[in-house]
């Protein structure tokens, strides 16, 4: 074994922190004095992935306008938890309107900075899946194809969890939820529906699409830079468990993205003008079954009655996405760090 | 008050037709109020427009339905559309066509009018030949000026250029100028033969 | 500068000087005219600094409006009907978060079945949402209270709605006079908005509101509106001043002074129903007429105030709640109670149904006799009805009473209208 | 700005709602025992020391390092490190080299000539130490340390005991040896070489010593009694090596059968091949899956040409000829005699069969117990309550320098307890940092970097040393696949997992605590810690 380079340190690239980084390679999260956009006190669940992925991206996109930032916020879990009157947990200048149209009156924030000349003031969006998704993709799609200068953030937590865990278009298939009971010949969400947003914005050809979860800050902190770098319509979709609808141990939140990803079941990737251009590979494959045995919303699949042809689907969606973003690296299973 | 009523087809003029009646009489420092009635808006669908002069400001909205005058842009609806409803006997009728009256079968219906308000008069040629295109409604106006005395010629003229700017404002308000003409001599052609 | 002009160009131009930062569109029949007009200006540059956003439906128009207003940017869109309630989850959200946008209602029918003409059907549908809600009765008023519009919206931070009749006065070619633009910078000073998303200052704006102080906010929004009452008749006083133009304000009356029947309507009818009225009074007949400009706030006591000495109120409106009867007609009810008077409802001109001078002076002259119904539907073809009831009463699957009514009355099309006899 | 009532609301108003009571377990921050630390016979602070390795701080590491062990060259190069065996890095890829960057540190601390911590101040207590290997040598440094004044007698001519008398120079250069030695006898120790203890109460009483150290090791070769001719040349293979050492080595012919499995045995096999043996022959009566010695040292040898026969003992050795009977593993896994016997060719015998203690120095020591040769001590280290320590090879214990070093410095700290009147301290020792309490995926993908080795031919001719050293960027390449078992080094996981904000980060070095007015105890720091330093207990509700 030659000697590589030494660029790694102590526990590489994938922990928050690292104290033989200089601080401008540091991660956002790992400073004492990051915005923490969203701030304590919020009433979000224990362990909750939507939380932690809003401070996550947020704060990161904080960093790279200086602060210049201005949110709308779909309604949603986010909204709620963040915002019951008298306390909010922002602390960057946010606006809820409405459950659909989040993109749209991210679109007049943008334009109103514009025609006032405040090109350093930047905008986001974010709305859960539902936001994004379904009530509120019409109003994404209008955005995309005008190429607004917004940064829309989805995150994903594959239902309409604020309502009490119905199903969504992200919910994927043999899903739990209240409106996807787990009865009949197909128990759980069906098969062959729902939508893939990511592909469906590439197909806007805005400047930039990715995916990521809280389970990888590193390439979360990335991707939002990467897009704040842009101007114009950017979309990113960020995997953020939810124990309460996954019926998970509120602490395998971060585990169970980690898991999404290492599946292959959550693609992890970015792409340009409509083209992937990079794909994060798999670095410790595992069989679905490993990530869906941790969630409650799947135990019909398993216990006394155990489906094991449902799996064997969801495996073979799994691979498909592998072979599609080529998620595996035929050549090494090594990860560069 | 002096009220027209404007029949044709959705991509004939009609419309425009009444606006710039109406534009015209408000440069005469009259008081206009010019309107439509659509159907779906799409070529060949039936039009209506309106238009009403009045040297007293104007307040009814209704739409017009006792015509002091009628200009008929396309002769063809008159199997579609009552063209001639809530028309006095003393109203005036001008339609856009190179027949007659009796040609169209109509003397039985304006028997008992004033027939020296009825005249029909070949605006879609006088179009073709003097602005290229079978929009009839400048040259109609022309010859409505000619007719009625409701409006000046040179008022007609003006809101043609000045709402189509360039050669295509001049060519309609040509066309206009021809079929004032040929409706003034046909003005004086019925006076010469009803005096015989 | 006096112009003949239509009705929508009128409407874009005066928008145009009263420096709109941000207009959305999303066309729709009528009001296409308007915001068509507004974006070739914008193309053009003549409207500048002015982002001209086409959004991909009503619902985004008054978002994106909501979005720019709460930026701090002077916002206006323009929709009618079905736009109106595709966006109206987010025209109660603007009222509600207090944002100043202005909004040009082009007042049109809703389906099914689909009609794209005019009543007031739509402005009625969102009474309750929250926006100050003004009616035009001719494009000249209309032009004015748009200036008017901008500047109560900003004065108070509630969003206003100027409702003008679709195609009667937006596709109307009449004398308007246009304002020049030192004229509405003197009317309407820049926005300085009450609250705005500010990276220097920042607050969270559309907080979950709970029982616990929902109710307040309601009132307060309430008392912005009872303020708005004092300030419109101000705002038209001022622009009387300036103009020399009486335009907007809460209610007009004509011929009330000595009117034992005074008829009650909004918009551009009121023309027609003037007409009628000087020729009834011709014949003896002491009519009058109350036209309401502002009907969002309801203007109780200047309604009150206007129809005191008559003592027969009709109430003629272009909407009305199916099941029940008049709209307007239960403000100004309210508006009048404790007093003695007969009041009639007459529901006219629904989905652009022409109203004509001629059944208006029969109307009145019925009401004059005392012989008006408490509801009536003007010009309605009873016939019609009563063959279209035999049918359903007859066979179950009578298919579409819309579709029914149209077979039994042969081919029609913009024809002329018919004269009712 | 004036903002509108209830829908509008200032930042960061939501801290006035303590989340904290939603909580029924609360993370705590603990420290564990990692396994290489809970291995290390020396009681070194391995980690601690690899901390400072990573960020390139050697000075810092070396000096964390010589807290414990004077002798880290020493220990880099013969130290069976049973850390390694411990790493839990084993189960990810492969250990951590932690013996590599020991010898690294080591070296470079000789090269820059590091000096060891200044001595304690003056107690006013004597120590003697008897015997100058590892054990004595560690116990002497501890003690100055300590402040107490230190004699340190052997009776070879020179100091090291059996790290120079038994490890040859291929493995452990003399200028390491000499260099580490010499620098621990500067800290301020009275030295007297070839001086043989012969009564040690007597020379504790003459010499006035609060306390002494017996650290004699086992310099006796067992011997068995294998019929041989008088012609047949037979040594033991402590003799052997020690000989060596004094550069007067025995004459041992061209084929030299070596019997025993242990180190020694390789020691000495490889030893004879460096001194022109043809043929090195190891005799060992077990397979190699029960052999002693080490299986990196049984790869060495068989690389420089040293051959090992397997089940085989030396039945008699009759001039040149050797005979050997095989010998077959019962149930039990014990060698039994099968009668199959086989003749060798051998000009020499060198029985490498372990060693004994000469313990006859405690004959009048009042209070001591010796039972199967080896002495009889408390968990202090101490023999006898008049203040006789003893340790090494003297004591029941594993023979190895480390655990020697170790030995050294426990009783150095009972002999501090002792001479100050004070009771043995009992020292917690934290749970261990298992593997299952880890998350790996926070670290890296880093395959382990070995040390070069010598060219065989060079190997075979010559005490050159065998295994080289790493270089700096691999040691600290090596020195960063630490994976800080059980005990936090400040990666921010918990500081930046926390849905809630609920830790505050207290600076460097500081770690963290954790802000239980919003802890919502969700627990996701606990299992997203790479190190497995924190830890859920239930609230008392």
């Amino acid at each position: 074994m030659t000697s590589q380079p030494v660029h790694f340190y102590q526990v590489g690239s994938f922990a928050v922190g690292n104290r033989l980084l200089a601080d401008d390679q540091r991660t956002v999260q790992s400073n004492p004095n990051r915005a923490n956009s969203i701030d304590s006190g919020h009433r979000a669940c224990q362990g909750c992935g939507e939380a932690l992925g809003a401070r996550y991206a947020l704060d990161a996109a904080m960093r790279s306008c200086d602060g210049q930032i201005v949110a709308v916020n779909a309604t949603g879990c986010l909204e709620v938890f963040s915002t019951p009157y008298p306390e909010t947990s922002w602390r960057i200048p946010w606006l809820h309107s409405l459950f659909g149209n989040a993109p749209a009156v991210a679109t007049g924030v943008a334009a109103a900075l514009r025609v006032k000349g405040r090109d350093d003031v930047r905008v986001v969006g974010q709305a859960g899946d539902g936001g994004t998704v379904d009530i509120g993709f019409g109003c994404l799609s209008g955005m995309f194809e005008r190429n607004d200068d917004v940064l829309f953030i989805c995150y994903d937590n594959e239902g309409y969890m604020n309502t009490g865990v119905q199903r969504s278009a992200a919910t994927p298939p043999a899903a739990r939820t209240a409106t996807t009971d787990v009865v009949g010949p197909e128990p759980g969400n069906v098969f062959g529906q729902g939508k893939d947003l990511p592909r469906l914005a590439m197909a806007h050809d805005i400047p930039y699409v990715a995916t990521a979860t809280v389970a990888d800050l590193h390439d979360l902190e990335r991707k939002v830079e990467r897009a704040m770098a842009m101007r114009g319509a950017r979309y990113l979709h960020v995997l953020v468990p939810c124990p309460l609808g996954w019926g998970s141990a509120s602490n395998e939140t971060i585990l169970l993205a980690r898991l999404a990803q290492e599946t292959g079941l959550f693609p992890v990737f970015e792409a340009e003008d409509g083209v992937v251009t990079n794909a994060t590979l798999i670095r410790r494959r595992v069989p679905v079954q490993d990530y869906l045995a941790r969630q409650r919303r799947y135990a019909h699949l398993f216990g006394s009655h155990p489906r094991p042809d449902v799996v064997e689907r969801i495996q073979a969606m799994a691979d498909r996405n592998i072979e599609r973003y080529g998620l595996l690296d035929a050549s090494d299973q090594q990860v560069s760090v | 008050m002096f009220q027209v009523r404007i029949h044709g087809r959705g991509g004939q003029g009609v419309v425009t037709a009444a606006e710039l009646l109406a534009v015209a009489a408000f440069a005469e420092g009259r008081h206009a109020q010019a309107f439509p009635s659509f159907g779906s808006e799409r070529t060949g669908a039936p039009v209506v427009s309106y238009c009403r002069l009045d040297d007293a400001p104007i307040r009814t909205r209704e739409p017009v339905m006792e015509p002091d005058a009628l200009i008929v842009q396309d002769v063809t609806l008159i199997h579609q559309v009552d063209l001639f409803s809530g028309l006095s006997h003393h109203g005036y009728v001008l339609i856009n066509t190179s027949r007659n009256f009796s040609e169209l079968g109509f003397e039985d219906h304006f028997r008992e009018f004033s027939q020296e308000r009825l005249l029909t008069c070949p605006a879609t040629e006088i179009a073709l030949e003097h602005v290229g295109r079978p929009l009839p409604n400048a040259a109609l106006l022309g010859g409505f000026a000619a007719f009625t005395g409701e409006i000046t010629l040179d008022a007609i003229c003006q809101a043609i250029v000045d709402r189509f700017k360039g050669a295509v404002g001049e060519r309609n308000a040509a066309a206009a100028k021809v079929a004032f003409e040929f409706v003034t001599n046909a003005k004086e052609e019925f006076l010469h033969a009803s005096t015989n | 500068m006096l112009r003949q002009i239509e009705g929508s160009r009128a409407i874009a131009e005066t928008v145009a000087l009263c420096r709109p930062e941000v207009v959305c569109a999303y066309p729709i029949s009528p009001q296409t005219h308007i915001i068509e007009a507004i974006g070739a200006m914008v193309k053009a540059g003549t409207l500048a600094p002015c982002e001209f956003i086409n959004v991909e439906s009503e619902f985004a128009a008054m978002s994106v409006a909501i979005g720019a207003s709460a930026t701090g940017a002077r916002s206006y869109t323009a929709t009618a009907s079905q736009g109106l309630l595709y966006m109206i989850e987010a025209v109660y959200n603007a009222a509600g978060l207090g944002l100043p946008i202005v909004m040009t209602l082009a007042n049109r029918a809703i389906g099914a079945p689909i009609n794209i003409w005019n009543d007031h059907s739509d402005a009625m549908a969102v009474r309750d949402a929250g926006w100050i809600q003004f009616f035009a009765e001719t494009n000249q008023e209309a032009a004015d209270l748009h200036v008017q519009a901008f500047r109560l919206a900003e004065e108070l931070s509630v969003p206003v709605m100027v409702c003008m009749d679709g195609f009667i006065l937006t596709h109307a070619v009449e004398r308007v006079d246009i304002l020049d633009q030192a004229t509405v910078d003197s009317l309407l000073p820049p926005y300085e908005p009450r609250q705005v998303l500010d990276p220097a200052d920042p607050v969270s704006i559309g907080a979950m509101v709970g029982p616990e102080a929902f109710e307040e906010v309601r009132y307060l929004a309430h008392l912005r509106q009872l303020d708005a009452l004092v300030r419109i008749p101000a705002i038209a006083e001022q622009f009387a001043h300036v103009t020399g133009r009486a335009s907007g304000g809460l209610v007009n009356s004509y011929r009330t002074d000595d009117a034992e029947t005074v008829i009650v309507a909004l918009g551009s009818v009121l023309g027609t129903i003037k007409d009628a009225v000087d020729i009834r009074r011709e014949l003896g007949e002491r009519v009058g007429v109350v036209g309401i400009t502002c009907f969002r706030p309801f203007p109780a006591h200047a309604v009150r105030e206007a129809l005191r000495s008559a003592s027969q109120i009709v109430v003629l409106e272009k909407a009305f709640s199916v099941g029940f009867g008049g709209v307007l007609s239960t403000d100004v009810a309210m508006s009048m109670h404790g007093e003695q008077h007969v009041l009639r409802s007459v529901i006219a001109g629904l989905g652009g149904r022409p109203i004509t001078r001629r059944s208006l002076e029969a109307l009145i002259a019925e009401a004059v006799r005392g012989d008006l119904p408490a509801l009536t539907f003007l010009d309605l073809d009873h016939g019609a009805v009563d063959r279209e009831r035999t049918r359903m009463a007859g066979t179950r699957r009578s298919g579409p009473s819309a579709e029914n009514l149209l077979r039994d009355r042969g081919p029609v099309g913009a024809a002329a209208p018919r004269t009712e006899s | 700005m004036e903002i509108p009532f209830a829908i509008t609301l200032d930042v960061g108003t939501s801290r006035s709602n303590h989340t904290g009571s939603w909580r029924v377990e609360r993370p705590v921050y603990v420290d564990r025992m990692p396994p290489c630390n809970d291995a290390c016979p020396a009681g070194e602070n391995i980690q601690g020391w690899l901390y400072h390795a990573e960020s390139g701080n050697y000075r810092r590491a070396w000096e964390k390092l010589v807290e414990e062990n004077p002798m880290p060259a020493i220990m880099g190069r013969i130290c069976f490190h049973p850390c390694e065996t411990a790493c839990n890095r084993v189960q990810v890829d492969e250990a951590v080299g932690i013996n590599a960057v020991e010898r690294f540190l080591g070296d470079l601390a000789i090269e820059k000539r590091w000096s060891l911590p200044i001595p304690g101040s003056d107690t006013g207590k004597r120590v003697l130490v008897v015997g100058a290997g590892p054990a004595g040598l560690s116990a002497s440094y501890h003690l100055r340390r300590l402040g107490h004044q230190v004699k340190l007698v052997d009776s070879a001519s020179q100091l090291g005991g059996m790290m120079r008398y038994g490890i040859p120079a291929y493995r452990l250069p003399r200028a390491v040896l000499d260099a580490e030695i010499a620098r621990i006898v500067a800290q301020g120790i009275e030295v007297e070489l070839n001086h043989v203890v012969h009564d040690v109460e007597r020379e504790r009483v003459e010499g006035k010593f609060d306390a002494v150290f017996l650290a004699v090791g086992a310099q006796l070769g067992k011997r068995v009694n294998i019929p041989a001719g008088d012609s047949s040349r037979v040594i033991d293979a402590v003799t052997f090596l020690h000989q060596v050492a004094d550069d007067d080595p025995p004459l041992l012919g061209r084929r030299v059968v070596v019997y025993g499995g242990g180190d020694t045995a390789f020691d000495a096999a490889r030893t004879a091949r460096r001194l022109g043996a043809t043929d090195a022959v190891i005799v060992y009566r077990r397979n190699r899956e029960r052999m002693g010695a080490s299986g990196e040292e049984l790869e060495q040898a068989l690389g420089e040409g040293v051959t090992v026969r397997w089940l085989s003992t030396v039945n008699r050795f009759e001039g040149e000829k050797m005979v050997l009977e095989k010998m077959a593993l019962n149930a039990e896994g014990f060698p039994e005699s099968t009668g199959e016997f086989e003749e060798l060719g051998a000009d020499a015998l060198v029985l490498a069969l372990g060693q004994d203690t000469d313990l006859s120095l405690l004959d009048k020591a009042p209070g001591v117990n010796i039972a199967n040769g080896v002495v009889s001590v408390e968990q202090s280290m101490m023999a006898a309550p008049n203040g006789i320590f003893a340790g090494g090879d003297a004591v029941p214990a594993e023979r190895t320098a480390t655990v020697a070093v170790g030995h050294g410095k426990r009783a150095a700290h009972g002999i501090d307890d002792f001479v100050m009147g004070r009771e043995p301290g009992v020292k917690d020792r934290h749970g261990l940092a298992t593997f299952d309490r880890l998350n790996t995926w926070y670290y890296a993908d880093a395959p382990r970097q070995n040390r070069p080795e010598l060219e065989r031919i060079r190997r075979q001719s010559t005490f050159d040393e065998v295994i080289g050293g790493l270089d700096e960027d691999n040691a600290l390449f090596e020195a960063r696949r630490c994976l800080s078992c059980g005990n936090c080094f400040e990666c921010d996981n918990c500081f930046g997992v926390c849905p809630d904000n609920a830790v505050r980060k207290l600076g460097i070095g500081e770690r963290y605590e954790f802000d239980y007015d919003f802890c919502k105890g969700c627990g996701i720091c606990v299992t997203e810690c790479p190190c497995g330093a924190i830890e859920m207990v239930p609230e008392k509700i």
